[in-house]
């Protein structure tokens, strides 16, 4: 017999969907509408899930985000997700939950014994102890203590859903769709501001969903969806349900993640699981409600203990009765209303248990009622089977029932209000903390603001809303709203109720007794945070919605301090947790971050390269002929063909800036270590960049095109770097210099043909009118040709290779033509396409800097490059790299490595020791910085830096590394090992 | 002497048809090729002396921040201080640059940048929608209208977008080496409304 | 009182009862023979060893919020001692060899955990980068372990090893780095420190450190005035707000760093795993949470909480590198203040007053080097010299160049 | 965050890079004593708790290095201006 605790009629379900869901592997019914706490409860499952420390039994709190007992595991395989509020969780059919953090199940769990052992465990247990013998920790306690902590199991597939980003704009984000949230919408909204309408719940109402209200002639229910139609027909109103704003941000950014499709089974194609929002409101409305406070007292945590509200929502918009016979635990006048939702749903009171002596409001007609009473204890273990109650005169009783609601006063939900350092000011008046400053342009509303009535909470809304607008120029004006049916507030909050032989619960989730408050305190973590951080209260999922505010009124009791002394602690984001997917949205996988390709990727990858990633980029590390040829091999082989023949590389990824202006000159002059204003036209000089702190940034070369434009080039990696370094220049230290300069980096298709045969290559392609000759084009000569008759392009007589080489650069959209065309054209001189390594190695033979070199760390000086610095001029870094560390004589400098036995694999970040010296900081002589096989010299060889280096050539020392297992003998010697004089390049 | 034939930025990567959804097409998307851009940079405090210059050859004054101005197939997008990108609707590229260095003389730095960008026209009821999945400015028409521009931020890369009709139309351009990626992208985004792709 | 196996019993089944304070709230007095500036894990570390080593029971510790209210409380609880620089690397040893004795010292768990820290790393570039700081090490003798990605797989299986868009090629560990339980760090030192008598006082600002002919004097705090010959400014965040009260300038920017801790999970993450291609790393904590948090909010800030980008930013690093824990919710992130150095690496050194001593720039380094900057500010402030292994953490070694640069990004800090 | 980029309007803080303390100024090389205010220049700063001007550039927008006029206890924003009056001139 399915849903025992159905009731007949009513509820904001619908009774024609019946949805059959499992949990623990039993099969269920409910209906759409329902939760899967709703659903739970209808079917009279009473005992959901186990707590953190105890594992005791525990079963469904509230109804909403706030709860910290119902937590389950959801769905399975590549959807698994732990730690899921089955008071949140909307249910849809097939639904699969099962209970989580117990072994070997929910009925019986082993790690209860952790309850007997609780004497032990009390707060601060932990630092206290595990300390003997002091190996113990990582082997035997710290891996039984992780296997008991922690909930959920955590997924181990990908997810097969998507996530999303989005971004919105507004001039008033209302948060919260209750009756507060919904009249400051409407408010706003009829001056024609726009508005963003928020609520984590799928339907529009708050509560007013969950209490039987009346509204000037109509039910709150009515109301709630007049005025949802009204705002739903505005254009510029947007209404978001399932959308938890989780975090304020400054200037007017929120934090919002939408739960596009967490209530069906599988998202339709191509819709996401859930998609994070990034706000930007101008002004913004808290209507956030409150949060009911439970009463601390013995076993307070059994399952069927129930806030007063929560039993409302489940009596009233799920149609469930949760448990039958309910004893009632209030503070508050608000209790009595459940009394009558109870009773007319056709619960059993068995007693109204009233802590106030002075409570003026009577009771439903035969219901047991005492006054100054309080519940000492709740009998039972996985549901509720009595209480035991001390009546006003002292006299013990026992109460039979099987469930208990609790209501003693509201918190309001003042979260938002924390998260720009905003304090909550405690309030005698309500007994709550209420916002303090909240961030810039928010202003709060109703429940959230401590005003409970629905009328205020109306006339709130509805005047916040309106004030928003008005103060960013809309016409807006509140509006009056009818009269609501009456209600009673009154309430005196119990914080405890003392001489309780049970465990008295204050954060459920993470098992804080008020003992555990106490002994903090004894033990002098009398500061909020320390008591907090001591005892973990509010450290748990729920992040102690329910918990924090007994447990500040617990410590002030212990510490004789009133709850303003004592102060809270302010909440962070997010509201509630957020799926990590959801903040990644797009940007998973291939995805993470851009991938920039090249013009010739297309080819190369048609030629079977492979690629590695260069920064954002995609480049040919090497061109396999075959399968099975590695790339030790192919770099040789194209190493060797370029150097005898030809070859080509694609070098587009170098930063190109092109700088126009009559100052160009006198610019370059300061930001290079060289001068460039003497550089003729026509020519191109290779160029040196330092920071101001001396160090070196970046290299490349520049030309000059014509008398007022030049072209920088960068290195790949530098390039933004160095373009926003130039702006600073310019704008920031010398505005005055009049040059324009933008990078031209993706408009031009640049390669480099190197090898004796490049200019005969070139010539196929190049347009008979120019003269390539030696003579006419020589070494470091640059000129705007055409090439492949008229195509413009721009020819550079540079060479990284130490080879006789040209790059040629072509408007982009002939990139992948031209590296075709040059391919053909070198095609009878046995050209060959090279990649990275083959580029790498080519340097290292030349002895040129390069990545692994420029690394931050280094001088022009410590890199030989001394000469580059013009001794004529300042310029950026000058000062600063001759300060007196950088011209110590025992500063590693640049030289270049040879292995004894040209077979011995020296490696990059192997550090430098003389003959028998022993290994030690002071002994260290530097580090290998590049190494390569050198296929002309038949031996691997390295650059690197070492002390006093540039004497020492000629001298045997050893290359350690230690971490690859690896040392040899290596000679210091002139970093340029292929071509030193430079014959070749000329050629 | 072989000839060389050009490729567009999105040639390899954009797959005319359907994507997404069934049926409806909420979001219309294809690369604008026969397009030439330019980037117009005033020389130091001659900005005015350029405005005057290119209302002479252009007939259009040069738009302020965050706007376009068009006349005929020429339009000007407002990049930055002093600086626009100039766009020349079914032109040769050397064209345009060769009219605006004639207009400009020496008030101004023009490159040539029609290679550097990969251009997309973005159109349809949900394309809005579609580009707010990562476009950090307000499209909403109360914000941006006809005529206006931004450049920005969005998803991962540095744009220019523009909208060019009410109904709406945008265009958008980034780095061409980000291309695919930003195809992806819109694809994705787009997807649950129906996307129509055209070359 | 000692926490022993008889004192846990006994309370047991005392229900607790006869615990004591773990530390005073003493009036202060007119004057002490040193103050520290800075409750925090490094000030309360220098007053335990000053008392410990140096035998100075005389002296306070000012606190303007609660002990331990400050970076101690917020970091990621990593502690490692795998670093590339010379200057660095005796220091962070020392450090990580203190905490290894740490718990039976204080008598108090930290919850040490040698668990290990792993760096990926993701281009052969970045391989032989890892290298030579592994080999930087093992010259020191502090041992390193350069992973190929079949060693890392074996660790840590549930990375992102196929559809990575920077694929991880390997990494480097230290067996011996791993998480400690950060506030218990600050409460065992105070404990400590308490107990030899040192007097920590709890929500007392100091407002202004008093320079009398080039000597300190003392210290205005919201207090009164309290007079010492000796100061030390160990302010973290804050110390160019303080030592701008004596007329010091630092080569010292404040920046916020946010963290980030998941709901609890079962165990999942065996080691600190931190992403090459990115600032990012992450561990579990005993509880179940994963801890984790990237690269700077890269705007200067003395608001201790972070921005929206900054978050997206951080969880996609995290999604980069285990893109399975997708459906794992963020629980709460929030900010610490970083006092970052010009070159990145930290300041324990005189300054230009006499009697006045700096212990800052911490960067994001500053947890892991709780127990050896106590130590040596200790020792500096005992002895007016450097301790050896920390001889390279000169204030003035931006002005002679001798500058401690480990990522090589140079004087601007948001880029450490 | 939401920096107002004089030329773009507000734009959020994810479009910019920070780089510092504004209006320092680059010492005189030929000065005596150059390197010691380069040093200053290049390392020591204020830090300042409160409002402070700072450098920020437009880097996925306009790229003008702009002075934002910020409060480092807060955040908030008060003003911000070109850095260099060329650029503001072009901008008119």
């Amino acid at each position: 017999m399915s849903q025992l605790h159905r009731i007949a009629s009513g509820g904001l379900i619908n009774r024609t969907k019946p949805l059959s869901f499992k949990f623990d592997g039993k099969s269920y019914q409910g209906f759409e509408g329902d939760t899967l706490a709703s659903a739970l409860l209808a079917n009279n499952v009473q005992l959901v899930a186990r707590s953190f420390k105890y594992h005791r039994p525990r079963g469904i709190l509230t109804a909403g985000s706030e709860e910290p007992n119902a937590l389950v595991e959801l769905r399975s395989g590549a959807r698994h997700e732990p730690n899921v509020r089955s008071t949140v969780a909307e249910l849809y059919d097939g639904l699969v939950a099962q209970s989580q953090n117990r072994w070997p199940s929910l009925g019986f769990d082993l790690g209860a014994v952790n309850s007997l052992l609780s004497p032990f465990f009390a707060a601060g247990f932990y630092y206290k102890t595990f300390m003997w013998p002091a190996a113990f920790w990582e082997k035997v306690y710290e891996p039984l203590i992780r296997r008991a902590a922690g909930l959920g199991k955590p997924p181990l597939h990908d997810d097969v859903d998507g996530y999303e980003k989005a971004f919105a704009h507004c001039d008033v984000l209302v948060i919260g769709a209750g009756p507060a949230g919904l009249s400051a919408a409407l408010a706003a909204a009829r001056s024609g501001a726009r508005v963003i309408l928020a609520d984590e719940g799928p339907l529009l109402g708050g509560r007013l969903l969950s209490d039987k209200r009346v509204i000037g002639n109509q039910s709150g229910l009515d109301w709630v969806r007049a005025t949802e139609a009204e705002l739903a027909s505005l254009p510029n109103v947007r209404l978001m349900p399932r959308t938890t704003i989780f975090g304020a941000y400054d200037h007017g950014v929120y934090g919002a993640l939408e739960r596009v499709n967490d209530h069906v089974a599988t998202p339709p194609a191509y819709e996401p699981r859930q998609r994070a929002y990034r706000i930007y409101a101008k002004r913004a409305v808290l209507a956030a409600g409150a949060i009911e406070r439970p009463h601390v007292f013995g076993n307070n945590d059994r399952p069927g203990v129930m806030l007063g509200s929560a039993m409302r929502t489940y009596i009233n918009r799920y149609a469930v009765l949760p448990t039958k016979r309910v004893a009632i635990f209030t503070s508050s006048d608000e209790a009595y209303a459940t009394a009558q939702d109870l009773i007319a749903a056709g619960g059993s009171v068995q007693a109204i248990i009233d802590t106030r002596a002075d409570a003026t409001i009577s009771a439903p007609k035969d219901i047991p009622h005492f006054k100054g009473a309080q519940i000492l204890n709740a009998h039972g273990n996985k549901q509720v089977q009595g209480v035991e109650i001390k009546l006003a005169d002292g006299t013990i009783r026992i109460l039979d029932c099987d469930g208990v609601a609790m209501s003693n006063g509201w918190n309001p939900a003042v979260h938002l209000t924390c998260h720009q350092g905003g304090r909550p000011v405690w309030d005698e008046k309500v007994n709550a903390f209420l916002p303090g400053t909240p961030p810039p342009g928010m202003s709060v509303a109703g429940a959230a603001q401590g005003h409970f009535g629905l009328k205020e909470t109306l006339v709130d809304g509805s005047q916040l809303g309106a004030a928003a607008a008005d103060e960013l120029g809309f016409k807006a004006q509140a509006i009056a709203p009818p009269d609501t049916d009456p209600e009673s507030l009154a309430h005196k909050p119990l914080w405890r109720v003392k001489s309780s032989s049970g465990k008295c619960f204050v954060d459920f989730q993470h098992d804080v007794t008020d003992t555990d408050i106490e002994l903090a305190n004894r033990e002098g973590f009398r500061s909020v945070e320390h008591m907090k951080r001591y005892t973990t209260l509010g450290m748990a999922t729920d992040q102690g919605k329910t918990a924090n505010i007994s447990g500040l009124a617990i410590l002030g009791e212990a510490s004789g301090r009133t709850m303003a002394e004592v102060g809270t602690t302010i909440f962070r984001p997010p509201y509630t947790p957020v799926s990590l997917g959801a903040l990644a949205g797009h940007h998973v996988h291939k995805n993470f971050r851009p991938t920039r390709l090249t013009p010739s990727h297309q080819w190369a990858e048609e030629q079977g390269a492979v690629f590695m990633e260069t920064g954002l980029w995609m480049r040919a590390q090497f061109f396999p002929k075959k399968k099975s040829e590695g790339w030790l091999e192919a770099m040789s082989r194209e190493v060797e063909i370029t150097r005898s023949k030809v070859g080509v590389c694609d070098v587009s990824t170098l930063g190109k800036i092109d700088f126009q202006g009559k100052d160009v000159g006198t610019f370059l002059d300061r930001v290079y270590t060289g001068t460039f204003s003497t550089l003729a036209v026509g020519k191109v000089r290779y160029g040196l960049m330092m920071r101001e702190d001396g160090f070196v940034q970046d290299d490349g070369t520049t030309a000059r095109l014509s008398e007022h434009h030049w072209l920088m080039t960068t290195t790949t990696a530098g390039a933004g770097k160095v373009m926003a370094h130039l702006e600073f220049c310019h704008q920031v230290l010398w505005p005055e210099l009049d040059i324009a300069f933008t990078s031209v980096t993706e408009q031009w298709a640049q390669y480099s043909i190197a090898g004796p045969h490049a200019r005969d290559v070139l010539k196929k392609l190049v347009d008979v009118q120019h003269d390539m000759s030696n003579d006419a084009f020589p070494y470091m000569a640059c000129g705007a040709i055409t090439i492949c008759n008229g195509i413009p392009a721009r020819l550079f007589r540079i060479s990284f290779s130490g080879e006789l080489a040209y790059e040629i650069g072509v408007p982009n959209r002939y990139g992948d033509a031209l590296v075709r065309a040059i391919m053909k054209a070198g095609e009878e001189f046995g050209i060959t396409p090279y990649g990275l390594e083959a580029l790498s190695t080519m340097r290292i033979e030349k002895g040129h800097v390069a990545g692994g070199e420029l690394n931050g760390q280094t001088t022009p000086r410590d890199l030989g490059l001394i000469k580059m610095v013009s001794q004529k001029k300042d310029c950026i870094g000058k000062h600063m790299s001759e300060r007196p560390a950088m011209l110590e004589p025992d500063r590693p400098i640049f030289v270049g490595l040879k292995p004894k036995n040209p077979n011995a694999k020296i490696t990059g970040g192997a550090h430098f020791l003389d003959k028998g010296a022993k290994p030690s900081l002071e002994n260290d002589l530097g580090h290998m910085m590049s190494v390569a096989y050198s296929p002309m010299l038949k031996s691997w060889i390295g650059l690197g830096l070492v002390k006093r280096g540039r004497e020492r050539i000629g001298d045997t020392i050893r290359a350690v590394d230690f971490v690859r297992g690896t040392e040899f003998d290596v000679e210091i010697c002139d970093p340029v090992f292929f071509d030193p004089e430079g014959a070749r390049l000329r050629a | 002497m072989p000839n060389l034939t050009p490729r567009s930025a999105l040639a390899p990567f954009l797959h005319a048809g359907h994507h997404g959804a069934e049926g409806k097409s909420g979001v219309t998307l294809c690369e604008v090729t026969s397009c030439a851009l330019a980037e117009l940079t005033a020389f130091k405090g001659q900005k005015n002396a350029l405005a005057s210059a290119i209302v002479t050859a252009f007939g259009v004054s040069l738009p302020s921040a965050n706007k376009t101005a068009s006349k005929d197939r020429v339009t000007f997008v407002s990049v930055g201080p002093g600086k626009w990108l100039v766009t020349g609707e079914g032109q040769a590229e050397r064209d345009l640059v060769t009219q605006l260095e004639k207009a400009a003389g020496s008030l101004a730095a023009v490159v040539d940048q029609s290679d550097a960008r990969a251009l997309v026209e973005i159109s349809g009821d949900k394309a809005r929608l579609a580009l707010a999945k990562g476009v950090m400015v307000d499209l909403d028409p109360v914000a941006f209208k006809t005529g206006d521009a931004a450049v920005s931020f969005a998803v991962q890369f540095w744009i220019t977008l523009w909208q060019t009709s009410d109904t709406p139309i945008y265009r958008l351009a980034v780095f061409r080496s980000m291309g695919r990626d930003l195809l992806h992208w819109l694809e994705s985004s787009a997807a649950e409304f129906g996307c129509e792709i055209s070359r | 009182m000692h926490y022993s196996v008889f004192s846990i019993i006994s309370q047991a089944f005392k229900g607790q009862k006869d615990w004591k304070p773990v530390w005073r709230y003493p009036e202060p007095k007119a004057e002490y023979d040193m103050l520290i500036i800075g409750g925090g894990g490094h000030g309360l570390a220098t007053a335990y060893y000053l008392a410990k080593n140096h035998g100075y029971t005389n002296i306070a510790v000012i606190e303007k919020n609660y002990l331990g209210s400050g970076s101690v409380g917020r970091n990621t609880t990593i502690v490692r001692s795998n670093y590339q620089e010379p200057g660095n690397i005796p220091f962070y040893e020392h450090s990580l060899k203190l905490w290894e004795g740490l718990e039976q010292d204080l008598n108090y768990n930290a919850m040490m955990s040698q668990r290990g820290v792993l760096n990926l790393y993701h281009s052969d570039g970045q391989r032989d980068d890892y290298a030579r700081r592994g080999n930087a090490m093992m010259m020191h003798g502090v041992r390193a372990d350069l992973l190929n990605r079949e060693q890392v797989r074996e660790v840590v299986p549930f990375l992102d090893f196929d559809n990575a868009r920077f694929p991880i090629h390997g990494g480097l560990m230290q067996w011996r780095g791993g998480t400690a339980r950060h506030d218990a760090v600050a409460w065992g030192f105070a404990r400590g420190a308490d107990s030899r008598g040192v007097d920590i006082l709890q929500n007392t600002e100091a407002k202004q450190i008093r320079v009398e002919n080039g000597k300190v004097v003392g210290v205005e705090t919201s207090r009164g005035f309290i007079k010492a010959k000796k100061v030390g400014i160990v302010a973290a965040g804050n110390t160019t707000r303080i030592a701008e009260t004596a007329g010091l300038r630092l080569p010292i920017e404040s920046y916020v760093l946010q963290a980030f801790v998941s709901e609890a999970i079962k165990p999942l993450i065996p080691c600190v795993v931190t992403f090459g291609a990115g600032h990012f790393y992450i561990s579990q904590s005993d509880k179940g949470g994963l801890v984790f948090g990237a690269s700077l909010d890269y705007y200067t800030s003395y608001a201790a909480r972070g921005n929206l980008p900054g978050v997206e930013d951080t969880i996609e690093e995290a999604m980069a590198i285990m893109p399975s824990i997708s459906r794992v919710k963020l629980l709460r992130h929030w900010g610490g203040i970083m006092d970052m150095s010009m070159d990145g690496s930290p300041i324990i050194d005189k300054t230009g007053i006499e009697g006045l001593y700096i212990d800052c720039g911490w960067c994001y380094g500053g947890f892991k080097a709780t127990p050896a900057s106590g130590y040596c500010m200790a020792h500096l402030m005992a002895t007016d010299e450097s301790h050896p292994v920390a001889t390279a953490l000169k204030l003035n070694r931006f002005e002679t160049g001798h500058v401690i640069d480990e990522a090589g990004t140079g004087a601007q800090p948001n880029l450490h | 965050m939401r920096i107002p980029c004089p030329f773009c309007g507000p734009r959020d803080s994810q479009e910019f890079s920070f780089l510092g303390q504004a209006g320092l100024k680059r010492p005189d090389p030929a000065a005596p004593d150059a390197q010691k205010q380069f040093h200053d220049y290049v390392h020591i700063r204020d830090n300042k708790a409160g409002m402070t001007k700072e450098l920020w550039l437009h880097a996925n927008g306009c790229r003008s290095w702009i002075v934002v006029e910020r409060n480092t206890l807060t955040h908030e924003v008060t003003g911000s201006e070109f850095a260099s009056p060329m650029t503001k001139e072009a901008a008119q």
